[in-house]
């Protein structure tokens, strides 16, 4: 067990494997999105009550859906690597962080262009849009923090100390949003409430969210070997790796 | 027991350049080390590696043949350290900077045992007056009262002597050439002569090439 | 196929600013991530080859000085 | 060279109680030697307060309205500025290197500096928001739970601010990212203080709002001093 | 002492414009360097936005009527508390005493310095505020009058800030003294900004405010950079 | 013209103590002038008075002969000071922070001398490095760089050796003399022995007792 950890932890193992199954990643993102897309955008009824506008749904819940597991999995980086001081970990911290902010944006962007025509406004302050807005800050804090440091490893640790306290805290920043919201107003329209999904609108859906984690996966490899080469540059076996190269 | 500060294999990288490496020292009680080098060789990082401050540093410490990761609340515990910074509040006075550090240490302490401290560096009369009104050698010697004040077997002090005047500089050799004849063992950085403390261990940084020894 | 021409299709029933901002701005950030990961990797390798190539050079420069 | 006596290692020692009391004395001397440190953030409380009549209307009725947010907003912001030099002046002359190579565990040392600062702002903001809430025309009956939800709550935002305090100390402009850090982290103690005293306006008491800021108290009593420690271990190695 | 050569005094030269040239430079790569130093006046704009649909309501029409003065002090609060590290940074690491023993005038030197704050600071609040504003529903009709008055308006907030930076930066906590001394000189910049835009959703256009803004800023550009520059060297005094 | 910092009865008072009192100092072309006395003698003080940075004293100032207030743009014209701290930004290279200094005296500079300027005090190979990441000796040299770099014929330097190894003082005393030789002056305060300088004109502080003289 404690082996297997280290090895997982070694970074050029991590090189060597991630290399291998990238590219099953990249074709299940593509595939995925490509038929996800034109079956959503084309082939999909139209809502009864929404008309076309609904179509924004496989973008935006993908993206919100993504944006609350990157978190989740910063956090989960930062532990194992504060615990067992693999800095793999903390490299795949690094790169996930810019692209879960860059989800949740996506999730509020669509979410507030979705709003004008079902709505009537961009913004209100649900407690679920809120929540959202929130999580945003959330991943602006780590970001700033890890590039507020002169060297790298005090920023990797002051970042994932932050990162842990952050997603002890999402659990109750929720529940108080949710506790707040219905405390002050009445809902009137919630984006929980409605009919459930027709078979033929949540297929394409569900193309969608596994297509999205997919792409997520593959691009967090891809830059966390970036980052293993960037960090580990003067040691032996990228030296013999970017020499074999050319 | 006897103690024993002792690195394996100690090296140290700072963006790409090998400040030093396969370094191996061994401070034991009764023993003056010095760590040389020109500015910018790592003392310094070697200081705080050794104090347990600083932790991205390859091989291993031991105190007393325990690695110090098991054993590091009983090195602290043995441990006075004196950095760059002083460490001295400009807002209080001597005796209440030093009665702070006492009671660090777990001690209650009184305060004849800490105005008999300021007056071993020179600050009769000015006990009582906030350390900001002080001069920079001045605020330096509240520091060094410490050394006086909190009986601990191992000293690790960088560049000491900074600020300090002639006569000041005379007493803390002088001081720390006691501390090892009582058996405590001091580690410094300096870039002073000690010439009048004879012969010392020295440990030389730079330039890539380390040397250890007598 | 829930439309019946393109026309229909671009138009999205009234809803296409709406509905072809959201995926044109979740399209140009998946793809600006995707090509800024590529981009940021080629350069890192045109570094780390360029500096393995001065360390080479060198080194066997100090071998012609050795000699 | 010749060695008459030899020393021996020392073991460890308690001192904790010790240790704890000298630093809270010392905190609390350093505090009150500049008074204005423990003015200011009343001031600063007291000077928002004002700007929102002045930049929004002089209305008392939409004041009240809003008045309970308005204040607990106002408090937390006065109880986040004073936050930046919780630790700073300590990291600056030196003296947080020695308290990490103390051999006290650090977690107990810093609760006792967070709990001076909470003692030096938090509880003096409580006890100054009635009269700035008579300002805005709060109505009756929410004084006493505008008070009892902020010296509640300024604990909780003490203990969660130090962590940020403690992650932005070694930068040398750290006030804005500590903002950017401890705000969202600060949204459920505003969210259950401001509901405290909107609750005891609407008459229900607001019993259960402050049962909830207590759990969130020591949720934070448990957790934090932990998370400050590391931050500052971090934070003293560059 | 043999003297081989003999020099002479030098007889004080121009070269002002090239001074502000590199002041102006080395300002903008240090603030470019840490970008967040730009970024997070903007976060923290931002967050105390959020917090108040918390504390006091989410109710859209509620909050449309306080928008204009909730988006004016939560701006006005973000630059005060960017103003902290505009002396202070050169004040720790003896550049500002440099700068005060060079000699090039003092006030324009400063000048450069504030101007600088402004432009990556002020102006990006300015650009930003519109979509706040959208998110507390205000009024269509005023989101470019919110813009320029906040452009303007900061220009003023950063060079009266200033001097209270000036003034505070010898002391070791001057954060929430600073925002003592300077809000009560804000007060009327706040008064005309936010009515500016109050008035713009009136629909009367503004202009009127708008105006003695720019007679505010006036003002401001001919007196405080003497100020700023008596301040600094009351600092440097200590 | 030649040029002459002048001091008449100079006096300072801190905390109904005399600093010092009725001092005459004349600095003229050519001198080397060392400033002594133990710590919190007022050799900082005594600095910040005659660069014009404290405004607290008693007596008068001259520069060439006229009162200092008068003509204070043309003595900044003519000073080069260095106080405890060094003036150096961390997170600016070496070659920016140079530039700011050569902008700040009214030159556009070229980045050759800048080099050469670093290169006259060891800190080739980290011209690009931010001085933050230097040890505190290569930040000080940085510091000191400005010396090459701008022309003006007083200087006035306090403690300009702390933290500089002892390379670097040998060849910061050669500067010191080098300067004097070409007719610049020196004004300076140090605890370290300025051997290699031959006889200075000294001024001693301390002890409410001030002397004079050659
Ligand atoms: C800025 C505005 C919005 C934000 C930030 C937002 C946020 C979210 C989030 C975080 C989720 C995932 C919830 C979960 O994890 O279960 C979600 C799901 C969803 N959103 Fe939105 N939303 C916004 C606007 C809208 C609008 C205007 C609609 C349509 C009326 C909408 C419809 C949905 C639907 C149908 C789901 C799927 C719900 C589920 O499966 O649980 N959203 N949204
Ligand atoms: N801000 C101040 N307020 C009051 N007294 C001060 C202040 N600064 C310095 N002093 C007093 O002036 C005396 C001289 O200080 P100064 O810094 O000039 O000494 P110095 O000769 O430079 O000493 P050192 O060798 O330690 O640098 C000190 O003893 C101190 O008590
Ligand atoms: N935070 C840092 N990040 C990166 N490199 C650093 C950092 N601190 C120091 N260094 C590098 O480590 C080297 C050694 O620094 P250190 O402070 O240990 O030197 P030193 O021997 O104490 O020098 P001095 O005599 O000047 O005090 C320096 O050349 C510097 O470039
Ligand atoms: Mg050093
Ligand atoms: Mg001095």
């Amino acid at each position: 067990m404690w082996a297997f950890i280290h090895k997982l932890g070694s970074p050029k193992w991590f090189y060597d494997i991630s290399e291998r199954l990238q590219p099953w990643f990249w074709a299940a993102a593509a595939l995925l999105i490509l038929v996800g897309s034109v079956w959503g955008l084309a082939f999909a009824p139209a809502d009864y009550q929404q008309g076309n506008s609904f179509r924004i749904i496989y973008v935006h819940v993908p993206a919100a859906f993504l944006a609350q597991s990157i978190f989740v999995g910063l956090a989960v980086a930062a532990l194992v690597f504060m615990v067992w001081k693999i800095k793999v970990a903390d490299m795949a911290a690094a790169v996930m962080a810019p692209l879960g902010a860059a989800m949740t944006f996506i999730a509020l962007f669509s979410g507030s262009v979705w709003g004008v025509p079902t709505w009537g406004t961009w913004w209100m302050w649900d407690a679920r849009l809120t929540s959202m807005l929130i999580l945003l800050f959330l991943y602006f804090g780590v970001i700033a923090l890890r590039g507020a440091f002169a060297s790298r490893d005090s920023g990797s640790r002051a970042a994932s100390v932050l990162a842990m306290v952050g997603v002890i805290n999402i659990p109750i920043i929720k529940y108080s949003v949710d506790w707040w919201y219905t405390l002050h107003q009445p809902a009137s329209f919630t984006i929980t409430s409605r009919p459930s999904m027709p078979v033929e609108m949540w297929w394409p859906l569900l193309l969608m969210v596994l297509g999205f984690y997919s792409f997520f996966i593959a691009l967090t490899l891809m830059r966390t070997r970036s980052e293993i080469l960037r960090r580990e540059s003067n040691k032996r076996w990228v030296r013999d790796l970017v020499r074999e190269d050319g | 027991m006897t103690f024993r500060l002792e690195a394996r294999h100690l090296a140290c990288e700072r963006d790409d350049r090998w400040l030093f490496a396969d370094l191996d020292i061994v401070v034991g009680a009764g023993e003056i080390v010095r760590i040389e080098g020109p500015n910018g060789s790592g003392k310094t990082t070697l200081l705080k590696i050794l104090s347990g401050q600083l932790t991205d540093y390859q091989g291993e410490l031991y105190w007393c043949d325990s690695p110090m990761r098991q054993v590091r609340s009983d090195f602290l515990a043995n441990l006075l350290y004196m950095g760059h910074a002083p460490g001295v509040k400009a807002a209080l006075s001597p005796l209440e900077n030093l009665a702070w550090y006492q009671a660090l240490a777990g001690e209650s302490g009184s305060e004849s045992a800490r105005m008999k401290a300021l007056a071993a560096v020179g600050l009769t009369g000015f006990e009582d007056i906030p350390a900001a009104q002080l001069s920079a050698g001045q605020q330096r010697r509240i520091a060094l009262a410490r050394l006086e004040l909190i009986e601990r077997p191992l000293w690790v002090l960088d560049e000491p002597f900074t600020a300090i005047d002639r006569d000041g500089v005379a007493e803390l050799e002088q001081r720390l050439l006691a501390h090892a004849r009582r058996g405590g063992s001091v580690l410094v950085t300096t870039h002073h002569d000690l010439t009048s403390l004879g012969e010392l261990r020295r440990i030389r940084l730079g330039r890539g090439v380390v040397h250890a020894g007598q | 196929m829930a439309f019946d021409s393109l026309q229909a299709f671009l138009a999205m029933g009234g809803h296409a600013p709406y509905v072809w901002t959201a995926w044109c701005v979740t399209a140009a950030l998946m793809l600006g991530s995707l090509v800024h990961a590529r981009a940021e990797r080629r350069s890192l390798l045109r570094d780390l080859k360029r500096r393995e190539r001065r360390a080479r050079s060198e080194l066997s420069r100090e071998e012609v000085d050795d000699t | 060279m010749q060695v008459s006596e030899s020393m021996t290692a020392m073991e460890p020692r308690g001192g904790l109680g010790v240790a704890i009391a000298a630093t809270v004395r010392r905190d609390l001397i350093l505090m009150l030697r500049r008074r204005s440190e423990i003015i200011n953030p009343l001031v600063f409380f007291a000077l928002v307060i004002t700007l929102f009549p002045l930049g929004i209307s002089p209305d008392p009725d939409l004041l009240a309205t809003i008045a309970p947010g308005l204040l607990w907003v106002a408090a937390l912001l006065a109880t986040l500025l004073s936050l930046d030099s919780l630790f700073r002046a300590d990291f600056d002359d030196g003296c947080l290197e020695q308290l990490l190579l103390a051999p006290q565990p650090l977690p107990a040392m810093v609760l006792a500096k967070v709990a001076v600062h909470w003692l030096l702002t938090g509880l003096p903001l409580a006890l100054m928001a009635p009269v700035l809430g008579l300002m805005l025309s709060l109505p009756t009956g929410s004084y006493l739970m505008l008070a009892a939800s902020l010296a509640l709550g300024s604990a909780s935002l003490s203990l969660i601010g130090a962590i940020g305090a403690a992650l932005t100390v070694g930068l040398s402009r750290g006030g804005v990212l500590l903002s950017l850090l401890v705000l969202p982290l600060y949204i459920p103690v505003l969210i259950f203080g401001a509901g405290a005293v909107q609750a005891a306006i609407l008459g229900d008491g607001g019993m259960a709002h402050l049962a909830i800021l207590g759990a969130l108290l020591a949720t934070a009593l448990m957790l934090a001093p932990w998370a400050i420690a590391a931050a500052l271990r971090i934070s003293i190695n560059g």
